[in-house]
């Protein structure tokens, strides 16, 4: 049965709320924006048809508020809720309040959230369905004398991770066998201490791993297919920072194997919507299951590229109740895509955030090239949420292109006001491991001389940043002499005729 | 019309020679150089030189004196040296003192917690307050031992870049 | 043998200049800007690696003017020079002068543009090669028995065109035996005083006519593959505003047929370089070659778009004399793809051209968004050149979709400082004739009252519009009454501050 | 605070009941409305009224009073009547004779061709001056007979938008 959904509420912000109202524009539904306080000028309340206040900046008072936001929907009669990625898109809680509510939640049951969430659950079920996982236990260890067999059984190296963890707590790497009860004491300690929660398994370490995940759609109706992999390998402090697809790793054979394997683990939660199946790959093509995200990715873009479908649609068409209208045997991919993530940081002073007012900024444009952005010329980027800006998606014929394509968007790109991670993204496309496709997950400590490296250009450049400075301010200082008799005049017409008359009659 | 601008490291004198529409003829340190020269946006400026076609940003930083200038590929620091600023120079020299007493931020934020209290006794490098920013704490540190004589923040308070927060002596 | 380019001359100004560059510059082949005296400011000039002066506004004087442009590329010892498209782009003369100067001409001979450029003669070649042209007669006639007779064999209704027109000028349709001569003594005279030539030839009329043309790709070493066609038949006094591939006319036996044709009539004459055959089609999938553009296209952008080949690229590896890489059964149509021009012009008023300083502009972004412009906040719109700002090139998987996405992409440019045609062009993707695919080159005269009518909705929005000019002018009434303090402060700075103020504590 | 706007044919009384920060309520007519509406580019206005979210574009033309103003899909010139330009239309009323005399051209453009001299005889209808912008001419012809009186430019002069052109009586 289909149920038509009419208006969306997006509870979310950034680029993120935009790109799902772009398609919500497109497929004729009205859209919706909440905004914290700070929020008020953000681009995607003034794109939304609709927008409503819903509280402070805090994200726990505003974006993380379930009752805030399903009051809103309540209020401009929303029929569906788009979580897109972070905040509450993969809230059990917040999708079981929507089925209550009668809004229709864009994304996966309750349940399937609340199974793959739970990462010794997640495990047990892809095991369960032949899905290949990490070598590794699923359940809480206690018994020193028992961790000590399992570990000989899976053979170190081995990965001690906290059950309820991320980010890197409650996380030990045991490579000698004297380490091992001492690594597993820490990391229970460090797991209680983060999350309130001790419960740790043990997984065999990869060493030289890939991280390639596969985007799934499934219909309510029991289909699902996947429409490829993306390689996120170019990660720093576990954040991906570049990803591409086709992955330089993969074969057409992998492909079909690891594909059919990410559809398995998908049905075998009988999911629904669009959702990602991450996996590790080591360089001998052998690969695990890694975890589940019931949500858009960040870099989604990448597939709708190379396969030409646009995923919050499909997202949205799936919720109404609609089957998938494409086989597996139509999904091909087209060219080479690659995403870069831009971030207000300073990547000369580690990676600080940058948050302030954007001065200036100018896109790049042309073939290939598409910009998932939400900042504009006198925005001010907030102190309190995501630092990045926007995602510059780039496509070719070929991966060589595309790279080639992606240092020429970059040299186009100019952001100022905020301090931006571009020039340090123009020196990835540079780096010959990346060019050679012959990188994992450890690309950036292993670059991380080359990718820091001063660059022995700067200094030929240096009278001209001096001249520029200095005629800024001879300038400034002869305008000072002048108060400005009009305020009231147009501010642009007045910099046009400014600008016309330096030229032409100022001497 | 000639000052002095500090680059990084750098000290140069600057002197414009002549100036005709967008036509300068300028001289840094003892490079001269013919320019056309033209701003084209909102602190963008069109260079060429020799016919070649450069843009260059330029952002001002705290004071009207001071640049954040990008180039191509490059970003550099620019502060006009004037009469006023020297005089100001010479006032504060030996001030660096000063500065290790006092605990700044280089970027805006909200504080998360202090750590310390008026009175409190620390030893260089105890952290003395976290600030975060986009979902990212940092925390400052003593820069020498001492006492905490003054903090001009309250936790959860919405912060500038560079504004003092804790003075140490 | 390869006669690597490494510094291109960029023989023109605008979006073409700036797409031109951008292919070299992934191509690490450096691009050198001329300019006249009122684009010193134009974005071409500062995305140039070089930039050179050539002279006063006119283009006669400027980018129209051989000698300068070939002194310029001397100067900076330029190998090669790209002519974009308009100004020298189809000059003989220049190819001619490039070819002697040792400087390469990235487009055909001299020859080839001769050949293509004189209708009657290109006509002939066609007729020679088996390519099929409208019914008609090849010579300039003369004797009035001679031109009935030629008449009466064709059949009425006929169009009598000049042999060296453009534009309308010199061009009558008879529909009635006794206007004949009296058409034919006009066509003439107007010739005459038009072209100083009074030669004419004779043409079959076709009704409901479709301008559908198709893209060839010839090397230097005989092959020539085409890249499908475009449907331009969306035009206003002959301009093209919207164009479109896959068109809706198009099966794949014509397509093929009409390739094979194309590819012909490039070979009849050697053709090597980016070119396009015009043809003439009618409903009934007859078609007739109507001429050759020897040059690029403003609307290459969709052809790229579904074929994924950057026509830029192509053109410099034919001119530096590699082979084709692609084979014709290597190319095919990826979804569909449509471009709008956006002219600065008054669509309410007669479509009056509209120069001015751009205040603000904002362009679309997001999946399936391409643009091409040049202009830039703050920039002045010379009145000496093309109104064309930008061309937005939009794809999707299918038609339908496509529209859909161009209506939100041109929902989202927001271009202000000078009027634009965006509403125009968002009334044509509204026309049902235009969504249905069933339209004619006669589709904007045939649907003038559509294109043109009041909207109803305007009334509804006019309390909006002056409550926002109101409280305009009551603040600067009010910033008036302060002087500010100190010029030298950060514009953006102030802007970010007092909009910070009015927000927080403006009461 | 109330004023007068005068939109298209319309003449609308707008007044301003209270403002605080960004929220305002205005009168238009007798219409009531409470707006939250704030500038949030250059000459870019958000506004928000009754949940809904409109993006609203100014441009001043000519003078500080008068505005196109662009809403979604609609383009509305607004012109705001104060006592001055209450006291400027007064002194100018009957003023349309005026108005016919003199010719302009709406757009900025370069002066082609001026078919008439000082002194010629004129009917309404004729062409007396040919204006190119952008590649296409335009043709400005007289509204009434008279004679050509004043021709304030000469061939291949660059015009401004609404300057006058020719003067005939």
């Amino acid at each position: 049965m289909i149920k038509k959904i009419s208006k969306v509420l997006v509870a979310n912000r950034g680029e993120i709320a935009l790109r799902v109202m772009r398609s919500c524009r497109e497929l004729g539904i009205l859209s919706v924006a909440v905004y914290s306080d700070v929020d008020r000028t953000s681009m995607h309340v003034r794109y939304a048809d609709q927008a409503i206040h819903i509280g402070p900046a805090t994200s726990a008072e505003s974006y993380l508020n379930i009752d805030k936001i399903i009051n809103a929907a309540k209020l401009v009669k929303a029929d569906a809720i788009h979580p897109g990625y972070g905040f509450l898109s993969e809230n059990a809680e917040f999708s079981k309040r929507c089925e209550k509510e009668g809004i229709i939640f864009i994304g996966p049951t309750p349940e399937v959230i609340a199974t793959m969430g739970d990462k010794i659950t997640a495990r047990k079920t892809m095991i369960t369905s032949g899905v290949p996982v990490v070598p590794g236990t699923k359940e809480n260890l206690k018994d020193e004398s028992t961790i000590l067999k399992t570990v000989r059984e899976i053979g170190l190296p081995v990965m001690i991770k906290a059950s309820a963890g991320g980010g890197g707590k409650g996380m030990r790497m045991i490579d000698k066998e004297e380490n091992i009860l001492e690594g597993l004491r820490a990391a229970k300690s460090e797991a209680m201490a983060s999350f309130g929660d001790d419960a740790v398994y043990i997984e065999k370490y990869i060493s030289s791993p890939h991280h390639i995940e596969f985007q799934v759609l499934g219909d309510k109706h029991g289909n699902v297919i996947h429409l490829c992999e993306r390689e996120c390998s170019v990660q720093r402090r576990h954040q991906k920072v570049v990803e591409e697809t086709p992955s330089p790793l993969m074969t057409p054979e992998l492909r079909a194997q690891m594909g059919e394997h990410a559809v398995a683990a998908a049905k075998a939660v009988n999911y629904h919507g669009a959702g990602t199946i991450e996996f590790l790959v080591d360089n001998d093509h052998n690969y695990y299951f890694l975890e589940m995200n019931t949500r858009l990715q960040v870099e989604h873009p990448i597939t709708e590229r190379v396969t030409g479908y646009d995923l919050v649609k499909q997202q949205i068409l799936i919720a109404e109740g609609h089957e998938l209208k494409m086989k597996q045997e139509d999904i091909f991919q087209f060219g080479h895509a690659i995403e870069c993530r831009i971030y207000a940081e300073d990547t000369d002073n580690n990676f600080m955030p940058s948050p302030g007012v954007i001065t200036h900024i100018t896109e790049p444009m042309g073939l290939g090239v598409r910009t998932d952005g939400y900042v504009y010329e006198g925005y001010e980027i907030p102190i309190h949420y995501d630092p990045m800006i926007s995602k510059l998606i780039i496509w070719a014929r070929t991966r060589e292109e595309a790279i080639e394509r992606m240092r020429r968007a970059l040299f186009e790109y100019k952001i100022t006001g905020v301090k931006t991670s571009i020039k340090y993204l123009e020196k990835i496309m540079d780096c010959p491991d990346f060019r050679n496709g012959t990188y994992d997950t450890h690309f950036i400590q292993n670059n991380e001389d080359f990718l820091l490296a001063a660059d022995e250009a700067k200094q030929s450049f240096e009278d001209l940043a001096i001249v520029t400075a200095f005629i800024n301010y001879h300038n400034k200082l002869k305008s000072t002499q002048i108060c400005p008799k009009s305020s009231l005049q147009n501010k642009w017409k007045e910099f046009g005729r400014r600008r016309g008359m330096f030229r032409a009659s100022e001497n | 019309m000639a000052i002095e601008i500090k680059l990084g490291e750098r000290m140069a004198k600057v002197e414009l020679l002549a100036e005709e529409g967008n036509q300068i003829k300028i001289m840094v340190d003892s490079k001269e150089y013919n320019l056309d020269m033209l701003q084209v946006e909102n602190g963008v400026y069109s260079v060429l030189y020799k016919g070649r076609s450069y843009n260059v940003e330029l952002i001002e930083t705290d004071s009207s004196k001071k640049y954040s200038v990008n180039t191509f590929y490059h970003s550099y620091d620019a502060e006009i040296i004037d009469a006023e600023t020297k005089y100001l120079q010479a006032r504060n020299s030996g001030n660096l003192e000063a500065t290790e007493s006092t605990i700044t931020s280089p970027m805006p934020g909200k504080v998360v917690k202090i750590p310390v209290e008026l009175g409190s006794e620390v030893k260089k490098g105890d952290t003395v307050i976290i600030v975060s920013a986009m979902k990212m704490e940092s925390e400052y540190k003593a820069m020498k031992d001492g006492i905490v004589k003054e903090i001009y923040v309250h936790e959860e308070d919405i912060i500038d870049g560079n504004q003092p927060l804790v003075f140490i002596d």
